[in-house]
């Protein structure tokens, strides 16, 4: 009997992987250093809505066996889901990109030897990891070190700030020294990174992996209630202690060594030091959830054999598909890119996937021959197709923000 | 403290081009660098400048934690290295615009010099985490200095930046 | 394309009559699912179906129409999903066949009563396997059996 | 003759006039037993007067959630029908190519039923 928190471990490292990738991590903390806490409702709507899709394509995994892409493809035919494909797998692929990279700055916080240098150990080791290690394994040690992200929280009541005038900032509105294109640029990348579409390929895969059956509905619901909520609030936190520290210092916020400086100033060297596992973890973690959702994705749409429960010569394609991918991740940031600066453009393929990966889950979720009586009810509908009217509408919003704000500025 | 109030007109950077762009193409008969560039190129100068303001407030605080021994050594040289970049990439931006008048050039100078003068003072500061604790008054002080150099020239870009405008919108009126 | 429409028309539909075996409509239930060996193990998806007349007549020598009864006699994978996404016809000695005898369940997804490495379908799989994974030390490690 | 053969090819009726698309193959497995399954008959196609796509068949489903995408296409696929594969009098040659449309569509004869498409 695994004991309930290495139940949510899927949940736990799905969620980081979604909102505390190397990406994330650093625009929380520039929406902290120049917003404040006036984006931290985005959050909430986030993890809103990834609580109903991921929920939706877990119970889909569970009750029917079916992986999400494998059902984007049956539903949405191969033309359309093909260009759901593409976007899909490019957002994933910069994603890991930058993750890879995410771990070099990590590892470099904590060793000084350059980040240049840590890239290929970094896409070694992930590497390793999803061509040796158990599934379970893996969720659970990326998961449970991920967790030490808490320090975020924990050095917000450190630095103990006035907490009347941090929750002021909580309403919603556009600071003077910014302007509103800026404001909702920042706005809808913040819910594109919450609902970002590797998270559910990933869960409902995972949830497949760690064979859930109709028996563990329940706990596939408890991965979401807890996995999400958590990663929702490490990321406000992280932009409250930007908020606290670096924004009455004037700080912009443009690499990760800066999330380092609230830290020493709430926690000191040993805080710091947690903070650094936490990164590293966390990094590592969207590194293999981004990989793997590669693989799967495009098992998925192909009909290949697939899974990290397999063998590897049991799922060669699979796992070529994987090292090919971070083969390129690797060769992109050999070319000197910023690998934070990367994840910015993902923003625009999101728009293309968000909507072609939420509306066929949404559909079969209502489907009775997949389903049976596990049909959605009507509450988890209604906010369904509300969040699928969102999305769309920040999908549409998405472009011309990023043009007019030059990504934000 | 290095704050400054209306820190970073994102909007005017990011809109401006765009509008001026479609000016010159539908009037067709712009100059090629007028006092209306200026305009955008004081405010890019001003962003820069912002880069600048924070990467040496980012190397004071790191200074500041690591003094009080708050900081690994490690992870404090990491901050400080991308605060140097920060710095210089800001000197180098200022340094490569385009500026028509003379007035704003002026004010581009003094703004150059104000950035280049901060990039010693944080380049000292990573030195100073590299090395066996010393009191750190010495660099801070330095850090400060440069601070409010870069208020002050940033004070002098935003007037400029605003004499600038007014014209600006005068021709847009009259094409 | 549309220059010989005059607006759709709603033809009188009558009731259908009951069938009398089950129904399963090409898209909705077959096409894009995916298709299982005897084990469980994925084998491709479902990218298209080849169709005969009963009477062993084939579409090459023969044009079909609504005269002769027609079957699936193949699940077809392979090229033919390139054509499905950007047209054109591959032709017939590069389809994968899966021969409907081979059937055993349609639901959620399309199971076969044979094992995977026996078809021909899978043949890229093994190349990759013998000729890539396989040789990574590791690559027939069980990761099930140990962390 | 493969499955693609036949989706997505417009329909015509004896006269040419046009009356839809072809968006899905109905089959029924009521041939001679096969090893498994009985073998799978074509048995009509679903004709949809609007549109070429056949996007998740809730015109022939009872299911009416999620709304509002559910009536939304249902509404948009009004009027699909179903004709029996022996009212097909002319099935387009699949190797002839794209011709012009009139000889690309599928011909019923003149006397067809058009059926609901309910499942």
């Amino acid at each position: 009997m695994k004991s309930r928190l290495l139940t949510v471990a899927l949940g736990i490292l799905t969620a980081i992987g979604g909102f505390l990738d190397a990406g994330d991590l650093v625009t929380n903390a520039v929406v902290g250093s120049r917003f404040g806490l006036s984006l931290a409702w985005v959050v909430l709507v986030g993890v809103v809505g990834i609580c109903v899709f991921a929920h939706m394509s877990g119970k889909v995994a569970a009750v029917s066996g079916r992986a999400t892409f494998e059902v984007i493809r049956e539903r949405l035919g191969p033309t359309t889901a093909g260009l759901n494909l593409a976007a899909s797998l490019a957002v994933t692929v910069l994603t890991l990109v930058a993750e890879v990279g995410g771990i070099a700055l990590a590892l470099q916080l904590a060793s000084s030897v350059d980040h240049r240098l840590w890239v290929p150990v970094a896409a070694l080791a992930v590497w390793l990891v999803l061509w040796r290690v158990k599934f379970n394994l893996m969720e659970n040690v990326t998961g449970l070190l991920g967790l030490t992200l808490v320090g975020f929280a924990v050095a917000v009541f450190l630095l103990g700030p006035d907490w009347g005038d941090l929750a002021a900032q909580l309403v919603p509105q556009v600071p003077v020294q910014e302007s509103a294109a800026v404001y909702w640029y920042f706005a809808v990348a913040l819910f594109g990174a919450a609902m970002t579409p590797y998270e559910v390929f990933f869960f409902s895969s995972g949830g497949v992996e760690d064979g859930w059956t109709v028996k563990d509905l329940a706990s596939s619901r408890l991965n979401v209630m807890v996995g999400f909520p958590l990663g929702g609030l490490l990321s406000v936190s992280i932009a409250a202690c930007a908020a606290i520290v670096l924004l009455p210092a004037g700080i912009q916020v443009d690499s990760m060594s800066q999330l380092t400086l609230p830290i020493a100033e709430a926690g000191g060297t040993l805080l710091v030091a947690v903070v650094i596992v936490g990164l590293v973890a966390a990094t590592f973690g969207a590194a293999l959830e981004t990989a793997l959702s590669t693989g799967y994705t495009l098992s998925q749409y192909l009909g290949w054999s697939w899974g990290k429960f397999r063998r590897p010569a049991r799922a060669p394609r699979f796992h070529l598909a994987m090292i090919l991918a971070l083969v390129v991740a690797v060769g992109v940031l050999m070319t000197n890119v910023d690998p934070i600066a990367v994840t910015e453009y993902s923003v625009v393929f999101s728009a293309v996937a968000l909507p072609l990966t939420y509306l066929p889950i949404l559909v079969v979720a209502n489907d009775p021959e997949y389903m049976g009586e596990h049909v959605n009810g009507r509450f988890m509908n209604v906010l369904g197709t509300v969040y699928l009217f969102i999305l769309v509408v920040a999908a549409l919003a998405a472009i011309p923000l990023m043009i007019v704000t030059e990504a934000g500025g | 403290m290095t704050n400054r109030p209306g820190r970073s007109p994102i909007c005017s950077r990011a809109v401006a081009p765009l509008v001026l762009a479609l000016m010159v193409v539908l009037a067709g008969c712009a100059p090629a660098a007028t006092r209306a560039d200026d305009a955008v190129a004081l405010s890019s100068v001003s962003d820069h400048l912002d880069d600048a303001s924070s990467a040496v407030a980012t190397a004071e605080l790191a200074v500041r934690s690591r003094a009080a021994g708050r900081l690994p050594a490690v992870t404090a040289d990491v901050a400080a290295d991308d605060a140097v970049e920060t710095a210089t990439g800001a000197v180098h931006g200022i340094g490569t615009l385009v500026i028509a008048t003379d007035d704003a050039d002026r004010v581009r100078e003094e703004a150059l010099d104000a950035a280049s003068a901060a990039v010693g003072p944080v380049a000292a500061a990573r030195t100073w985490l590299g090395r066996p604790p010393s009191p750190a008054g010495d660099v801070l002080r330095a850090l400060d200095d440069a601070s409010s150099t870069l208020d002050d020239a940033s004070g002098a870009v935003e007037q400029a930046e605003a004499e600038a405008r007014p014209e600006a919108q005068v021709g847009r009126a009259v094409p | 394309m549309r220059r010989t429409r005059t607006g759709p028309r709603d033809v009188s539909r009558e009731p259908e009559p009951r069938q009398p075996g089950r129904v399963l409509d090409a898209r909705l239930h077959l096409l894009d699912r995916q298709v299982l060996d005897v084990d469980g193990m994925p084998v491709c998806t479902l990218d298209d179906l080849e169709l005969e007349a009963v009477d062993g007549r084939s579409a090459v020598d023969e044009r079909i129409d609504g005269s002769v009864p027609v079957v699936i006699t193949d699940l077809l994978t392979g090229p033919v999903l390139g054509t499905r996404v950007f047209g054109g016809r591959p032709p017939a000695s590069r389809w994968h066949r899966l021969p409907w005898a081979h059937v055993v369940d349609i639901g959620t997804a399309v199971r076969l009563s044979v094992r995977s490495g026996d078809l021909d379908a899978t043949w890229l799989e093994r190349w990759t396997r013998d000729h890539i994974i396989g040789r990574i030390p590791g690559g027939n490690h069980d990761p099930e059996s140990s962390g | 003759m493969i499955a693609s053969d036949l989706l997505d090819v417009p329909v015509h009726d004896e006269a040419g006039a046009h009356l839809g698309w072809v968006v899905d193959l109905r089959f029924v497995l009521d041939g001679a037993p096969d090893t498994f399954l009985a073998r799978a008959r074509l048995h009509a196609l679903v004709v949809s007067p609007r549109t070429r796509t056949s996007f998740m068949g809730f015109e022939r489903s009872s299911v009416r959630h999620p709304w509002p995408v559910a009536p939304i296409l249902r509404w948009w696929h009004r009027g699909t029908f179903l004709v029996h594969w022996p009212d097909v009098a002319r099935v387009p040659d699949p190797d002839a190519g794209a011709g012009p449309e009139d000889t690309a569509a599928i011909v019923l004869r003149a006397e067809f039923t058009a059926y609901e498409p309910g499942l």
